[in-house]
């Protein structure tokens, strides 16, 4: 029986990690890693929330988890275009150091 | 609410087939750009004209009405609400119509960027399209909005020297006053629940009667509306923005600007001023009849004075649109139905004369009026057209403006509202005035002997894309000059209508 | 309501076809004529017989008003508009008075039409423009079109229309030759004419225009005459007064009076049909017959008609003292036009509208014929002045004629000889004799000599501001008598003594498409008085008119006036024969007159400089407040000072000052600087922000969703 | 303390563990192989959650599909890791404050102010039945039908966009498009 505040403080402290990953890593790939971490933190909110809801109503309750797997499938879409685009850095910078990329500044 | 084929929708939002097309097309293949261009706002056009088969002109209400919930938060009922009425459908077809001419006016006078210039062209239908069509105040600031970027970009892209200044100018201006707008909306909506205007007509009496909204309430309201729209006007004396941006826009720009954009701002007035605050439109009518008058004046002198064709007949549209005003503000079925029609013969006349200019310009390359002179002789059929042109916009009887121009001043003449038969009095030599500017252009331009442009450039006369351009024009400053009947029975019940809910 | 029916009965249902035969003519000739290359034989004759289908329907539709006696008849075409209480129709209205205009307009329209196809074949040669044959015709069959709406309208805004339209087509044919002057040099001069009619008669159509408003909004909120006319009788006197003397400015301006006269002279630069058809026959008594069609107003408020009655015979006196004083044929004629015209605004001032008509029929008959002659003596003495030239082309070497051909006939001399100039002309009775006959018959037409029409027309006009304004009577015999004296001037000048110049001596005459016109035009002017002969039984055109006028006195002869005026004409013509015909003029002499009358004749000469009046007191002032307005005010002062100085000027100094403490010195600069300037400074603050890292970008993300955290926990 | 408990405490630490693992490793294939690890926790979570396809569907298509393209990616990019950097020297210290102040601000808001926090969560509630799946996919293929083929279409995208961005026109860089 646990409660459901110990999966939503596990979801923000992975969230956090996440985030923390996204902010000091230069390895653009780490920093993907990272933004795939933060999503699953979302998604154990997401299924926890869920969870809680049907127990509370006493009945079968589906959207987080219908969520979840919306989160899953546009993940995959981003990781495979994220990745793309980390190749094509790479090929045209010669570098993954995310530092390197910074002609985006003014 | 039965279901019905959502025909203003494709009218509004057909002009984006137009440009995902063009998207795919290469920005080499520039004559497949314009034909896509042209053909998507020929069949735009055809639309409107499907639409307008539908509009049954007795009928004083909105038709055609599409009407769906869109945004529901908090009590904010925000609804996706097209429909069409009396005092619109005139400007919607002028705006098809004028949208696929300044397409093809811009032929070859565009050789640069022509795929954005023909997305921005049509983005910028999308936008005017929706502003007349959209009856949830939602729903029109978005449009009146967003019909601002694609201008913006239009005169900043592809103007003249000074076209980031005029494109920002134009921007600011615009923005600055919609914002006020944007609280006044705000507002109503949280006093009515509905951002619907129809349905905020069905409860503001109630709230004004009961004295929710005050009279003083009322009157900043008003003025909040008002400021957004009297710039769009542009009324004198926040014109200032209105000869920058016309010198420097290209040509379509200008005619758009001048045929479409600027109605806007009347249509406003129109639309949401007279009828959702009546008591404020009546206090106020004095006034705006004062700054009409004096824009009607103000712009036909300072027309006179300009050595700068396109800046001469910018300051003229100052001049053009006080008539409009005091129409509007006249109150009585003469001087609003008399605006409607002028807005439309200004659009009609000013756009051609636009055109006229960009024809030249792009011959010559020069706007200063001082090097032409004798053009008649050398381009007898412009002349013509131009002749045509100037003397609609002057007034001339048999010709669009003078319709227009008449009801207007004898409306104003005889209205309750302003009740000063002074204004139009005045206002009447600006009648005067116009055929001094007017005149003092045309004969600068066509008349005398051959100026010193025609010494540098072979100047060919128009050709057939061009007066095809012009046809259109033409016959409707006859039409609307001979036989206006048709066009009083489209706009009379709902200005009828319209004025019959103000407390005269 | 209406007071009289719309009618289907006789040839009314013609009435449209007024205006659509010249519409027609019009349009073959716009859409055929330069396609098809159309001889000019043509293109007049369509014209022509356009104007003579108009002619014949005006006579069908006055033969259909005379059977049912003259009651008035309406033909609707159309609706026009009808919006809240304005409802107006395209309707034709037949009546007497609206009839006889019709006859005038399109039987001399016809006239001049045809005599036109001879000048202009021979006018647009000589200034080498061939082209504009076509456009000519096309412009005449506007303005007869224009003339016909104004005289058959049923309404005061559809008589607007005509009245617009004819002024339009003023300017139009004004400035024909708009890249010109008179004499054929490369000039603004024409153009300038041709604006300034359309500016004068606009001042006009103001009052038309308020007059018109008046109208609507105090008179059951109609235009239609017999509407507006029947609310006109409960109406207050100070709205009529207010309603006519708006119309009298109207009247002013399409008639050519005080103080809106000063477009007519200009107006001369016209081709010479135009000046004969438009500037004395037709258009200019525009606004006698407005003020006769509004009679039942004026007859309302005898004040208006003071007023009018002044204006008219004002003008007369004053345009007659500048016509002697002239030395362009067609100028002589114009001032004399003006002259003419304020006698017939004295006379329906008065309420003597059946004399003003007549006079206005009258007038129309012999100042056409003058004019039409002067055109031909101005070709007469063209062909002279080319055929000199030819010989003395014959004599110089080749090589110059040549090169002066390439320049054309602009720069023709070293001075531009100027064929309409009396100075230049002399003796030509003997080279154009068919011409000077005619000349003569209209001249003593204009003076008022018995038996010619201006002799019946203008005594009856004399009659009445005898009986009724005695001030009037005395304006308008003396400005008879300088009728009669510049008339003289101008026969002695230009037909008798010697040629003063070799063209005047090879003047050839003209061909006889434009002699029979004359020949016409001069049978109408001897026999123009018995229309309405003041002899008990012969008031034709006074029982005439009455059906739309009401009762009208009819005027016995009255020996004194006509034998005091009959006399003074005489007297002035034989004064003119002192001064120029019996010592004929030298080339190069002054007129004998500046010596006599010194400044006087300098003040005639030069229009009593209300020109340059007006130059100086309007137009001026009117320039200057425009630059004004335009350069200091819109522009400098409320475009650059308020908008880019205060407005922009403020925002970038603001910026500057919270941005970059040390350059807020340029901060006050021009908006589209200062806006540069901002966005740098902007820009240049927020640089150290975009450093291009995206990790400090996600950094800043996280400071603003922890920001946005705390709020929402400490709110 | 009752056993899932236990087992949740546990499991959440190498959750923990091995998500800072990840962000702090500086080879990165032991960083993509404590993601899996992490994955793996978060799919045990599922499940205890009675969540058995989202379990299995994160073992798949995240800890297998997604990471092995990432490892793919690593080692077509090599795994060398990058020598320590000067640029933006405040920038960790920072981070690392304000992903505690995050981590301490959700707990607080998400435990304080969420109305469910208290409720227990019972792997082995009733409701937790064998047609839990059938269910789920009734309400996907129903309620959510036109979410899920955007989803695919989505996916499609993704794939277009993934093969041009990889795809190498010869000619590119000689022809500007200005739009």
């Amino acid at each position: 029986m646990t409660p459901l505040n110990y999966y939503i403080a596990l979801s923000a402290i992975l969230f956090s990690i996440g985030v923390l990953g996204v902010l000091v890593r230069r390895n653009p790939l780490i920093i993907f890693m990272s933004i795939e971490l933060m999503l699953n933190a979302a998604n154990l909110a997401f299924v926890a929330f869920g969870r809680s809801f049907e127990i509370a109503n006493g009945k079968p309750f589906f959207s987080g988890q219908i969520f979840v797997f919306f989160v899953i499938a546009v993940a995959a879409a981003e990781v495979a275009v994220g990745l793309a685009l980390i190749v094509e850095i790479f090929k045209t910078k010669n570098t993954v150091n995310i530092d390197d990329v910074n002609s985006l500044k003014g | 609410m039965e279901f019905h084929f959502p025909l203003l929708t494709l009218l509004t939002f057909f002009p984006v087939v137009g440009v995902l097309v063009i998207l795919f097309l290469k920005s080499e293949q520039k004559n497949a750009i314009r034909w896509v261009a042209l053909t998507t706002a020929l069949i735009t056009f055809g639309i409107s004209l499907w639409a307008f088969s539908l509009f049954r002109s007795a009928n004083p209400d909105l038709q055609l009405a599409e009407k769906y919930n869109w945004i529901r938060v908090a009590g904010w009922n925000i609804y996706y609400y097209l429909a069409v009425d009396g005092l619109s459908v005139l400007l919607v077809l002028l705006t098809t119509l004028l949208s696929a001419i300044a397409i093809l006016c811009t032929w070859t006078a565009v050789e640069d960027r022509v795929k954005d210039f023909m997305i921005f062209s049509l983005l910028l239908e999308v936008g005017m399209n929706g502003v007349f069509l959209a009856q949830d105040l939602f729903l029109f600031y978005i449009f009146w909005e967003f019909s601002l970027v694609p201008m913006y970009f239009l005169i900043g892209i592809w103007g003249g020297p000074r076209r980031v200044y005029a494109a920002v100018k134009f921007f600011l201006y615009t923005m600055a006053g919609s914002i006020l707008m944007l609280v006044a909306i705000l507002y109503l909506a949280i006093q009515t629940n509905t951002f619907s205007v129809p349905d905020m007509l069905s409860v503001l009496p109630g709230l004004y009667a009961a004295g929710t909204i005050s009279a003083g309430a009322q009157m900043l309201l008003f003025v909040a509306f008002a400021a957004a729209f009297a710039i769009k006007v542009p009324m004198w004396p926040l014109h200032s923005w209105l000869p920058d941006a016309h010198v420097e826009a290209p040509t379509a720009g200008s005619v758009i600007l001048a045929g479409v954009l600027l109605k806007m701002g009347t249509y406003g007035f129109l639309r949401f001023n007279i009828p959702l605050f009546p008591n404020a439109a009546i206090q106020a009518a004095p006034w705006i009849a004062a700054l009409g008058t004096i824009g009607i004046i103000y712009g036909a002198a300072v027309s006179y004075a300009q050595q700068d064709i396109k800046k001469l007949v910018a300051y003229s549209s100052v001049s053009h649109l006080g008539f409009v005003m005091l129409g509007l503000f006249a109150l009585n079925p003469e001087g609003v139905a008399g605006a409607i029609i002028q807005m439309v013969n200004h659009g009609i006349s000013t756009g051609a004369l636009f055109l006229l200019l960009g024809m030249i310009y792009e011959r010559t390359h020069t706007r200063d009026i001082n090097v032409y002179g004798g053009l008649w002789k050398i381009m007898p059929v412009y002349g013509s057209i131009m002749m045509i042109a100037s003397f609609s916009s002057m007034g001339l009887p048999g010709l669009n403006g003078f319709i227009g121009e008449f009801t207007i001043l004898l409306g104003a003449f005889g209205s309750k509202a302003i009740s000063n038969p002074w204004f139009a009095g005045i206002s009447a030599i600006g009648v005067i005035m116009a055929a001094i500017y007017i005149l003092y252009l045309f004969q600068k331009m066509f008349l005398g002997p051959a100026g010193e442009v025609t010494h540098h450039h072979e100047l060919k006369d128009l050709n057939w894309r061009e007066i095809v351009t012009m046809i259109p024009l033409v016959v409707l400053m006859f039409w609307i000059g001979l036989y206006p009947a048709p066009f009083f029975n489209i706009l009379a019940p709902a200005v009828e209508k319209l004025l019959s809910a103000l407390p005269l | 309501m209406h007071l009289s029916e719309i009618t289907s009965s006789g040839f009314f249902f013609l009435a449209p076809w007024l205006v659509f035969a010249p519409l027609a003519g019009l349009l073959i000739n716009m859409i055929f004529a330069n396609r098809f290359k159309f001889s000019e034989n043509l293109i007049g004759g369509i014209a022509s017989a356009a104007s003579g289908v108009a002619f014949i329907v005006s006579i069908l539709l006055t033969y259909s008003l005379s059977l049912q006696h003259g009651e008035a008849a309406r033909w609707r075409l159309a609706e026009w508009f009808s919006i809240g209480s304005l409802s107006l129709d395209w309707t034709f209205r037949m009546d007497t008075l609206s009839t006889t205009m019709m006859l005038v307009v399109s039987g001399v329209g016809t006239l001049i039409h045809i005599y036109a196809i001879g000048y202009m074949r021979e006018d647009v040669r000589f200034k080498h423009e061939e082209g504009r044959f076509a456009r000519f015709f096309i412009f005449l069959n506007l303005f007869l079109a224009s003339m016909l709406v104004l005289v058959s309208g049923d309404s005061y805004l559809m008589l607007f229309v005509g009245w617009e339209g004819v002024g339009f087509c003023s300017f139009l044919l004004i400035g024909f030759w708009f890249e010109m002057d008179t004499l054929g040099r490369s000039s603004w001069a024409n153009s300038n004419a041709a604006k300034k009619a359309f500016i004068a008669n606009r001042v006009g159509d103001f009052g038309f225009l308020i007059a018109s408003f008046l109208i609507f909004w105090n008179l059951g909120q109609s235009l239609q005459f017999d509407q507006v006319f029947e609310a006109a009788k409960n109406a207050p006197p100070g709205v009529i007064v207010a309603i006519t003397l708006f119309l009298l400015l109207g009247v002013a301006g399409k008639s050519a009076q005080i103080p809106l006269y000063i477009w007519l002279p200009d107006a001369m630069a016209g081709p010479t049909p135009v000046s004969a058809l438009m500037h004395a026959a037709t258009m200019v008594t525009a606004g006698v017959y407005l003020v006769t069609r509004s009679a039942p107003f004026y007859n309302l408020v005898p004040d208006a008609q003071y007023i009018v009655a002044m204006v008219g015979a004002i003008t007369a006196l004053f345009a007659a003292t500048i016509a002697v004083g002239q030395y362009d044929i067609k100028k002589v004629l114009a001032y004399s036009t003006i002259s003419q015209l304020g006698f017939m605004v004295a006379a329906v001032g008065m309420g003597a509208y059946v004399a003003g008509f007549f006079h206005l029929i009258a007038h129309a008959f012999f100042k056409a014929l003058l004019f039409l002659s002067a055109g031909s003596i101005i070709l007469g003495i063209e062909r002279g002045h080319h055929h000199a030239e030819h010989a003395e082309h014959a004599d110089k070497s080749k090589s110059k004629k040549g090169k002066k051909e390439e320049h054309g006939h602009a720069e023709h001399g070293e001075e531009a000889f100027d064929p309409g100039d009396m100075r230049n002309m002399g003796g030509m009775r003997k080279t154009m004799p068919v011409t000077f006959w005619m000349y003569l018959i209209g001249a003593l037409a204009l003076s008022g000599i018995f038996p010619f029409a201006g002799f019946w027309s203008k005594d009856e006009i004399l009659l009445d501001a005898k009986l009724h304004y005695p001030a009037a009577y005395w304006l308008l015999t003396i400005a008879a008598f300088f009728t009669a004296f510049y008339m003289g001037r101008q026969i002695w000048m230009v037909f008798f003594g010697e040629a003063r110049t070799a063209p005047a001596k090879h003047a050839q005459e003209s061909p006889k498409v434009m002699t029979l016109p004359l020949v016409a035009l001069a049978i109408l002017s001897v026999g123009g008085g018995a229309l309405n002969f003041p002899f008990e039984g012969f008031h034709n055109l006074g029982h005439w008119l009455e059906h739309t006028l009401g009762e009208v006195e009819s005027m016995p002869l009255n020996l004194q006036v006509a034998g005091v005026s009959t006399l003074l004409a005489l007297i002035a013509i034989g004064i003119s024969w002192l001064i120029y015909g019996r010592k004929p003029l030298q080339n190069g002499e002054p007129d004998p007159l500046k010596k006599a009358l010194g400044f006087i004749y300098t003040g005639m000469e030069n229009k009593w400089f209300v020109d340059e009046g007006y130059a100086a007191l309007v137009i001026k002032p009117f320039d200057k407040l425009s630059q004004f307005l335009a350069d200091v005010v819109d522009w400098r002062f409320w475009h650059d000072f308020v908008h880019e100085r205060l407005i922009a000027g403020t925002y970038n100094w603001i910026s500057a000052i919270a941005l970059d403490k040390y350059s807020d010195k340029q901060g006050i600069d021009a908006f589209a600087n200062g806006l540069a300037t901002v966005s740098q400074r902007l820009s240049a603050g927020m640089r150290k922000i975009q450093n291009g890292f995206v990790r400090s970008y996600a950094l800043s993300i996280l400071l603003g969703v922890v920001l946005i955290l705390s709020y929402l926990i400490f709110k | 303390m009752t056993s899932d408990l236990i087992v949740f405490i546990v499991l959440a630490l190498i959750a923990i563990a091995s998500a800072l693992g990840m962000a702090f490793s500086q080879n990165t294939v032991y960083a993509a192989l404590y993601l899996v690890l992490n994955f793996i926790v978060v799919a045990v979570f599922y499940l205890l959650l009675g969540a058995p396809f989202i379990a299995m569907a994160q073992i798949t298509v995240y800890a297998g599909a997604i990471m092995v393209l990432f490892v793919f990616v690593i080692m077509l990019l090599g795994v060398q890791g990058l020598p320590p950097s000067q640029t933006l020297p405040w920038q960790k210290p920072l981070a690392v404050l304000l992903a505690v102040v995050l981590a301490v601000q959700s707990i607080y808001l998400l435990l304080a102010r969420a109305p469910l926090a208290q409720t227990l969560v019972d792997p082995d509630a009733s409701i937790n039945t064998t047609n839990n799946l059938q269910q789920m996919a009734l309400t996907l293929f129903s309620d959510y039908l036109l979410p899920f083929e955007i989803t695919s279409i989505l996916l499609l995208v993704a794939m277009v966009g993934a093969i041009v961005l990889s795809k190498h026109d010869k000619k590119a860089g000689t022809s500007h498009d200005a739009a």
